[in-house]
C-alpha cells in the first residue's frame, strides 16, 4: 500500500514493478523468436525481461509468457476517471423525487442495437428481476419502462423513443470485436441528432462490459456505464441527469 | 450403466409426455411451409448465385411465386411449369428472369401439373444425389483417415470474421488436436432472410456461413484430414431464418455437424414460434439424409436461467429435440443433445451438481452422442480462474461419457478466441483426458447419495414439467417463458410473414422424397 | 476406510520393518551429541542474544566449552560449575565472559558436579516451562478463535526475504484463507552453525529464521486470527545444521508448526547423517513437548527421482519419519508426513496415480495429518497450465482426505510466490474445495482396478525396500542412494565435526526433562 | 506468419497487435484504481486498454487483468541472439577431436555455487543421466568430470578449478531472487580473474533457466547457457572454445 501518489506495480516487494505479459507472434519458435519477444517487452518498458515460456503454435506462431519489472511509475493524481458525481438513491427516493419534482412518469426505452443479441445486460438494468440483489428499473413506479430486446435496428429505436416520448434512451452493446459497439453506438446518436432537435433529444445512455466510461463525448451520448453496472446507479443518474441536477432543464 | 439408478418407469414416461407434447407440433410442421422451406427445394433443385446487390437468385424467385400466387401451393409446381413454358432448361436463368419481371407464375392443373410436378421431383432428386454423394464421400474419408481415436471429440470454435483467417486458424487448431471445428457465425446472420454469397471477410465475431465458405473450409480441413491421419469434422448453423437452405447448403458441402435446434431461434433470436418449428422439421429432413450430426441448443438456456434451479429445462428440451429429431429421420447417432457447465462455480458442491446434470443426460440418451458446452455465464476476466474453470469442465466430460466437448476458453469473457487461447485450451483438454481420462471407472456415485438424489429430481422435476406442458400446449407454454425465461408468444416473432398453411395442392418434392425410405 | 483394501498384515510387516530399520539410527542418536544440541540447550537454560558480529552468545560459549573440555560431556554441567564459580546468575553474562577469554571450564566432580547438574537442570526447567506455558497459550486461543471450519488446512509461504515486507502478506494471505502461514528461510541458513539474530530485511528466496522474526510474525497472526476469528498458524524450519534450536526457539515463540524430517538435510543440504539423526531426535523431543506438528519432507525426494519409479521410497520415508517421530515422544496428530503430487503430467492416467499414491499415504496414516505438497518439478514458466494443475492437486487432496495442503502457485518455476499469486491459488483451493469438497464419497476405486493395484504395488515395493535396508543399514541405504537418488555417505557431509560420542559423565538435562513424562 | 521483417503480436488477426497483461497495484480497488491500470497500459503503449479483471487483495492493493492492443512493431532483423555459432557434434565425434587435437583428457569442474542447492540442473548436464535422452558429459570417454555439487563457495570453487587442472569450469545459479545469480557469477568471474594469469584461466560457463544469455561480458564469462540446455550443446561448445574453435588457442 502506499500513501504517496506515485506507485509501481507490486510482485512481492515494494517498489519492485513486476508485471506479466503474453502474447503471441508470428514467427515459428527458435532463439530469434525469443529475442523478438525480449525486444517486444523492452519496448514496453519491461526490462530485464525474463521469457518463462515459449511455444511454438502451428507454422508459424509463438505464444509467449514473460515477466519482469517495468520502470513505468503510476502517478495516480494524474488519472482521471468518471467518478459518479451524482448522489445514489433508494428506489424509494427516486419514486419520490420523480413524482414530486417532474410530476408526471419518467419515460425510459431500453434496447440492444445493431446485431448484437445479448440481452441479459440490459435485462438486469430494466427487468424487475434486477441484479446483485438489486430490482431493474421496471420496479420504481414512477418510470415506464419500454424494452424492445435484441437487434433492434436504429431507425426502430428511434421511432420507439418518439412514440413513448422518452426521456431517456438506454442501449446495450457487449459484442465488441471490431470495435462494433462503438460504430454502432456512434449511428445512434447522429441518428437522434438528425431525428430530434437538440433541446428534445431524449438523454442517451449506453453501456456494455468493454465500453471505456470516459468515451461519452466521443461517442455523442451522454454517459456510458461499464462492467457491473447496477439498476440503482443508472435510475440516480436518471434523476440527477433529468431532475435535480444542474442540467436537469434539457 | 445405471449409476444414477434411474427408474425405467420415470424414463418412459418422460419419452411418452414429450411425444404427446411433441406431436401437435410435428402436426403444424407438416401443415405449413415457409419461404426458406422453399428457397431450400430450389437449391436442391440446383438454382444458385445470386444477384449484382448479393440477394440470391432463390430469393428472387420465391418472392416472385409468391407474389403470383401466394406460398401455401409450394414454389416447384409454379416454377417448373414457368420453366417448361418458357421452355428453359435451367432454373436460375428462370429466376433472372423473374426477377427481371418477365415471367408470370400460375398454379397449372392436369397434366401441366403431373408435368411440373414430376420436373421438380426429378431436378430435386438430382440434389438429393449430391449429397448423398457427399455423404459417402464422407463416409470413405473416414475410412480412409480414421475417426478420432477417442470420445469425446474435440470441437473448437474460429471466429475471425474473415474466412482467410479463419483458414489457418482452424488448420492450426486441428492440428493442436481439434477434431470438429466450427465456425461461428457474424453476429446478425441469423436474422437476414437470405444467405449471403460467395468468400467473406467482414463478419463481426463470427464469419457469415456462405456456400462459398463452407466450401473453403470444408477444402481446408480435408487438406488437415490428409495431413493428420484422421478425419477432420466441420460445423456450422442451420439456425436462423435461413434454416432449411442452411442445412441444405451443409450437405451440398459435405459439412458435417449442424447446429440445429427446435427452439433456439425462439428464444434467442425472437423467431417466430411457427417458423422455427416448420422450418426444423424440413432441416432437419435434410440433416437425416446428408448424414449430419445435429447440435443442439440447451446450453444456451443456461446463459439466461439459472442452472441449477433450471436444469429441469434442459432435460425437457432434450426430451423435445429427441423427439422431433427422430420424426424428421434422424438416428440416434446424429443427436448431439446439449447441456452445459453453467452451474455458479461458488455454489457449494457444484462440479458434484454438474456431474449429476452430466450423467443425467448420459443415462438418457444412451445412444446419442451429446454436446458438452463449457463454462461461459460464469466466465470473467479473471484468466488464470477461467482456464481452471475449464479445466474441471473437462474433466466433468471425461467422467460422465461425454460425446463432444466444446472446448473452452479462458478469454471467454474477453474476447472472441485467439490463437493462443486454443491452444492453451487443447493444452488443458489434453491434460485432463490423459491425467483422468479412466477416471469414470472409480466414479461410484454413493447409492442414495447427493448424485443420484440431485439427477433423479431434476427428471422428476422434468416429468412435473412436460405434464404441466402436455395440459395447455408447448406453445403456451414458450409463450410463458418456460425455456430460457423467454417469452415467446405463438403470433409474434420474426419471419412470421414467411410462414403459410398448406394449400390442398401443396407440393413439395423434398420432402416426398426425404419421407421415402432412402 | 479401506478403499485401497490394503492387506492389515503387509501393513503391520511395514512397520516392523521400519522399526527394524529405525532401532539402530535411534541408539546412535541417544549415544551422541551435537553443538546444535548443546546450544539448544543452553537456549532453554536462557542464554540469549548475540556478540557486535551477530555470533550468538549460545555459539561462543560451547565454543568456549568445547575448547576447553570437549563436547562429549555435554555443556550443561561445565557451563553451570563456571557460573556458580565466577558468582554469576546470568548464564548469558557468563557467555559473554567466556568469549572475552575470562573464563575457562572443567569438569567438576562430586558436590560441584551435582550442584552443576542441579542448577543446569533447573534453568532448562524455567526454559521448557516457558515452552509449556506457550503452549497453553497456543490451546487458549485456538479455543478462543477457533480452529478452521474444515480440512485440509490450507498452508501458505511467504517468501520475500524482508520480514517487514512478510508480515503484510501474511495477513493478506490469512484473511484471504491460508490457515498455516510458512516463512520460507532464506538459502543460505540451514548450512549456517548459528541462528541469526534480530528482525532481517536481506534473505534471498526468504526470510531468515530468527527469534525476533518469529515473534514478530506470530504476533502479527495473532492479530490477525482476533480480526478473522480463527486461529492462524505458523510454520518455519527445524532444519539444517541447526535444528534443535530451531525447534527450542519455536516452542519459545509458540510456533505451530515445524518443517522436520529425519533425511532432508542429508540428502539436499549435504549435512552429516549422523549430525542429522542427533539433531532429529533432540529437536522432536522439543517438538513433542511444545505441541508442534511436524512436517516431514518426502515431497522432496520428488523433485529429484522420478515420482512413478520412486513412489516407494516416499512411502519407506514416511514409515521412518513416523517411527522416529513416535520414539520422540510425538502423537500421531502432530504427524504432517509428506508427500507430492509430482508424477509428470505427460504420464497417461498420472491423476489416478496420484490418487492412489495420496490415498495409501491416508490409509496407511490414518491419525496423521498428512502435508500434501503441489506440483514444482513439472510447473513450467506456462502459468496458465500452471494454475490447471495446481487446481488438480487440490482436487487429489480432497478426495483422499490430506490435512494439510500447501498451496501451489502458478509462478511456481518463475518466482518465489508474488502477492497476486498467492491470490490466485487461494481462490483456485476454494473453488475446488467447494466445488468437489465431497466428491471423494463417490469416488470407490474399482474393486482390482487401476487405483487398488497401483497402491498395493507401491506398498510392495515399500515392503521390499525395507527389507534390503534391514539386511544392511539405513546409513549404508542413504550411502548408496536409495532417497532422492541422493548418496550420502555417514563419514561426509557438513557439521561432522560438531558431532560427539556421549562421554561416561554426558549429561544433559533438557533430555532428562524431555524424557520424563510431562 | 509474416515473411517480411516487422511484425506485431497476433491475438486473432494478422496485425492487431493484442497483448494480454497482469499486475498488481498497491492501492485499493476502485475507479481511481482502474484508471491507474489503464494508465500503466497506455505507458507500456498499450491503446485501447480493456481492464478486465480487477480484485482487490487486502486492504491496499489491487491486482488487474487487462487485454489490449499494444502499438509497437517488432523488427525482427533488429533482434541480436545468441546463436549457436559452433557445430552440434555426437559424443563420439567430441571423444575423437579431444583425443587426436588434445591428445589429454579435457578436465571440466562443475558446482552450484552461493547458497543455490539445487543442482539437478548442473547434474543434468554432468551426471551420465543426462536430460532430454542425452547423456551427461561425465559418458563422455575422453572428458574427466568433477562435480563439487551444491553450496560451494567461491575460493573452494577456485582451488578445486587449480586442483583439477580444469580447462573449464561449469557453475549452475537457480535462485534469482534479487538477482543472487547476477551477483554470485560476477563474484566468481572475479575471483578467477584474481587468482589465475589471464592466459591461463579457465574456461567460464554458466548456467540456469532465467540468466540472459547475452550478458556474458558483462558478467565476466565465456558463455551462458539458459533454459532447456542439453549436455551435447555444452561438450560441442567445450570442444569449439577449447580446441577446434578460433579462440581454442588460449
Ligand atoms: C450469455 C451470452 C450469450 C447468450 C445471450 C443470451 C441473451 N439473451 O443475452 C447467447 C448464448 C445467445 C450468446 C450468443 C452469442 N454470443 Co455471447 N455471450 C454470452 C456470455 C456468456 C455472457 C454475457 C452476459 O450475459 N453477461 C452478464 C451480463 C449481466 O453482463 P453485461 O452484459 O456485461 O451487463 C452488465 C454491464 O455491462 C452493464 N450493461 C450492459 N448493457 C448495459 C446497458 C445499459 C444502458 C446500462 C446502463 C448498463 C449496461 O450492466 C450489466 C449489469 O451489470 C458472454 C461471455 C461472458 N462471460 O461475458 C458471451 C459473449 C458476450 N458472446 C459473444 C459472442 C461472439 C456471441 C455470438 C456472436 C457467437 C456466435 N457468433 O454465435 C452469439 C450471437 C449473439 C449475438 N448476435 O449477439 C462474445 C463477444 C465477443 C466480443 N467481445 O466481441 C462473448 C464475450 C463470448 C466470447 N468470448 O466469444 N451469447
Ligand atoms: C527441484 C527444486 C528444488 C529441490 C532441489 C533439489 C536439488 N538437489 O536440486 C529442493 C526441494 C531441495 C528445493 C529447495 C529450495 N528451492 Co527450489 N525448486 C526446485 C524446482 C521445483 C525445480 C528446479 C529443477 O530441478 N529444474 C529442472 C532442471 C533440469 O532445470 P534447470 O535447473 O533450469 O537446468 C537446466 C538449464 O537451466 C540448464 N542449466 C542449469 N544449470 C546449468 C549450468 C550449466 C553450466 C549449464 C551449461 C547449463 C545449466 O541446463 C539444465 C538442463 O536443461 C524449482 C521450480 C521449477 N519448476 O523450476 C524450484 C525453485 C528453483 N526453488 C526455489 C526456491 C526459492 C527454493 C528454496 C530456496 C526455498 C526455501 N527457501 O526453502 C529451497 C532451498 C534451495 C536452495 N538453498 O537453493 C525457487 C527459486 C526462485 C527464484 N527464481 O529465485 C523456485 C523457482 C521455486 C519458486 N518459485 O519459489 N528446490
Ligand atoms: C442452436 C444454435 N443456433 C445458433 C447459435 C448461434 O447464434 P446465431 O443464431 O447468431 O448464429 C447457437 C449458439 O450457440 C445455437 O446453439
Ligand atoms: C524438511 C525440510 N527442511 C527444510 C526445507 C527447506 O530448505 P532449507 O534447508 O534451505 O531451509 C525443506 C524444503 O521443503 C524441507 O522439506
Amino acid at each position: 500500500m502506499s500513501g504517496g501518489s506515485v506507485v509501481r506495480p507490486y510482485g512481492d516487494t515494494t517498489g519492485d514493478g513486476m508485471v506479466q505479459v503474453s502474447f503471441t507472434l508470428p514467427v515459428p519458435h527458435d532463439k530469434r523468436a525469443e529475442g523478438a519477444a525480449v525486444q517486444l517487452a523492452a519496448k514496453m518498458g519491461i526490462d530485464p525481461a525474463m521469457v518463462v515460456h515459449a511455444k511454438q503454435m502451428g507454422d508459424g506462431y509463438t505464444f509467449f509468457v514473460v515477466y519482469g519489472r517495468v520502470n513505468h511509475l503510476v502517478d495516480l493524481s494524474a488519472v482521471r476517471v468518471v467518478e459518479r458525481d451524482f448522489p445514489l438513491l433508494s428506489a424509494r427516493e427516486v419514486n419520490t423525487v420523480v413524482k414530486q419534482r417532474l410530476r408526471r412518469k419518467l419515460s425510459v426505452v431500453g434496447a440492444c442495437i445493431g446485431t448484437d443479441a445479448h440481452t441479459v445486460g440490459i435485462d438486469a438494468i430494466l427487468n424487475v428481476k434486477g441484479i446483485a440483489g438489486e430490482k431493474g428499473l421496471e420496479y420504481y413506479r414512477e418510470l415506464t419502462v419500454t424494452n424492445l430486446g435484441a437487434q433492434v435496428s436504429v431507425p426502430e429505436l428511434v421511432a420507439a423513443a418518439r412514440r413513448e416520448r422518452a426521456d431517456a434512451v438506454l442501449v446495450s452493446q457487449v459484442v465488441t470485436q471490431r470495435d462494433a459497439h462503438l460504430h454502432n453506438t456512434r449511428e445512434m446518436s447522429a441518428a437522434f441528432r438528425e431525428a430530434v432537435p437538440a433541446g428534445r433529444r431524449p438523454l442517451l445512455i449506453v453501456g456494455g462490459p468493454r465500453f471505456d466510461e470516459s468515451m461519452a463525448a466521443e461517442l455523442g451520448v451522454d454517459r456510458i456505464f461499464g462492467r457491473g453496472t447496477t439498476p440503482g446507479e443508472v435510475a440516480s443518474y436518471l434523476v440527477h441527469a433529468l431532475v435535480t441536477g444542474r442540467g436537469a432543464a434539457r | 450403466m445405471g449409476k444414477l439408478d434411474l427408474d425405467p418407469v420415470v424414463v418412459a414416461r418422460a419419452r411418452e409426455l414429450a411425444r404427446r407434447v411433441g406431436q401437435p407440433v410435428v402436426d403444424l410442421a407438416r401443415s405449413h411451409t415457409t419461404v426458406s422451406v422453399e428457397r431450400a427445394v430450389l437449391r436442391l433443385a440446383g438454382v444458385a448465385g445470386a444477384d449484382p446487390d448479393g440477394i440470391p437468385w432463390v430469393n428472387r424467385l420465391v418472392d416472385a411465386v409468391v407474389a403470383d400466387v401466394g406460398l401455401g401451393h409450394g414454389v416447384a409446381v409454379p416454377v417448373f411449369d414457368a420453366l417448361a413454358r418458357e421452355g428453359l432448361a435451367d432454373v436460375t436463368v428462370l429466376a433472372q428472369k423473374a426477377a427481371a419481371g418477365s415471367v408470370r407464375f400460375a398454379l397449372p392443373s392436369g397434366k401441366a401439373a403431373t408435368a411440373a410436378r414430376r420436373a421438380s421431383r426429378k431436378a430435386v432428386a438430382a440434389g438429393v444425389r449430391r449429397i448423398d454423394r457427399r455423404r459417402a464421400e464422407r463416409d470413405r474419408l473416414v475410412r480412409r483417415f480414421g475417426d478420432p481415436a477417442r470420445r469425446p471429440w474435440i470441437y473448437l470454435i474460429v471466429a475471425t470474421g474473415d474466412i482467410y483467417e479463419d483458414i489457418p486458424q482452424a488448420q492450426a487448431a486441428a492440428r493442436a488436436g481439434a477434431d470438429v471445428i466450427a465456425v461461428i457465425r457474424s453476429t446478425g446472420q441469423s436474422l437476414l432472410d437470405y444467405v449471403p454469397e460467395g468468400a467473406t471477410r467482414e463478419g463481426f465475431a463470427g464469419t457469415y456461413a456462405t456456400q462459398e465458405n463452407f466450401r473453403l473450409m470444408r477444402a481446408a480441413l480435408d487438406e488437415s484430414s490428409r495431413e493428420l491421419g484422421r478425419y477432420v469434422r466441420l460445423t456450422n448453423y442451420a439456425s436462423g431464418l435461413c434454416m432449411p437452405e442452411m442445412a441444405a447448403l451443409a450437405g451440398l458441402e459435405r459439412l458435417d455437424m449442424m447446429l440445429n435446434d427446435s427452439m433456439y431461434g425462439i428464444l434467442f433470436r425472437d423467431i417466430n414460434p411457427v417458423r422455427t418449428f416448420v422450418d426444423q422439421r424440413f432441416s432437419r429432413q435434410v440433416h437425416a439424409r446428408a448424414g449430419i450430426v445435429i447440435n443442439t441448443g440447451e446450453d444456451n438456456y443456461l446463459t439466461t436461467a439459472d442452472a441449477v434451479d433450471e436444469a429441469h429445462t434442459v432435460t425437457v428440451s432434450q426430451l423435445l429435440n429427441e423427439f422431433f429429431a427422430h420424426e424428421a429421420g434422424l438416428a440416434d447417432w446424429q443427436l448431439g443433445l446439449g447441456h452445459a457447465f453453467e452451474i455458479n462455480p461458488d455454489v457449494p458442491e457444484s462440479l458434484r451438481l454438474e456431474l449429476a446434470h452430466a450423467l443425467l443426460a448420459r443415462e438418457l440418451f444412451p445412444d446419442a452422442p451429446l454436446k458438452w458446452m463449457p463454462p461461459t455465464k460464469h466466465m470473467t476476466g479473471d484468466v488464470f480462474r477461467g482456464n481452471l474453470l475449464d479445466g474441471f469442465f473437462n474433466l466433468v466430460g471425461a467422467m460422465t461419457g461425454q460425446g463432444i466437448l466444446l472446448v473452452g476458453m479462458m478469454t471467454e469473457a474477453v474476447v472472441t478466441p485467439w490463437l493462443s487461447d486454443r491452444d492453451i485450451a487443447l493444452q488443458n483438454v489434453r491434460y485432463v483426458l490423459g491425467a483422468a481420462g479412466g477416471l469414470h471407472e472409480d466414479f461410484v456415485p454413493a447409492p442414495g447419495g447427493f448424485v443420484q438424489q440431485r439427477a433423479q429430481r431434476v427428471l422428476g422435476e422434468a416429468v412435473e414439467l412436460l405434464e404441466r406442458i402436455g395440459e395447455r400446449s408447448l406453445l403456451t407454454a414458450i409463450a410463458e417463458g418456460t425455456f430460457g425465461i423467454m417469452r415467446r408468444p405463438a403470433d409474434r416473432g420474426k419471419g412470421l410473414d414467411g410462414v403459410a398453411a398448406h394449400e390442398a395442392d401443396y407440393y413439395n418434392p423434398a420432402t416426398e422424397i426425404l419421407e421415402r425410405p432412402a
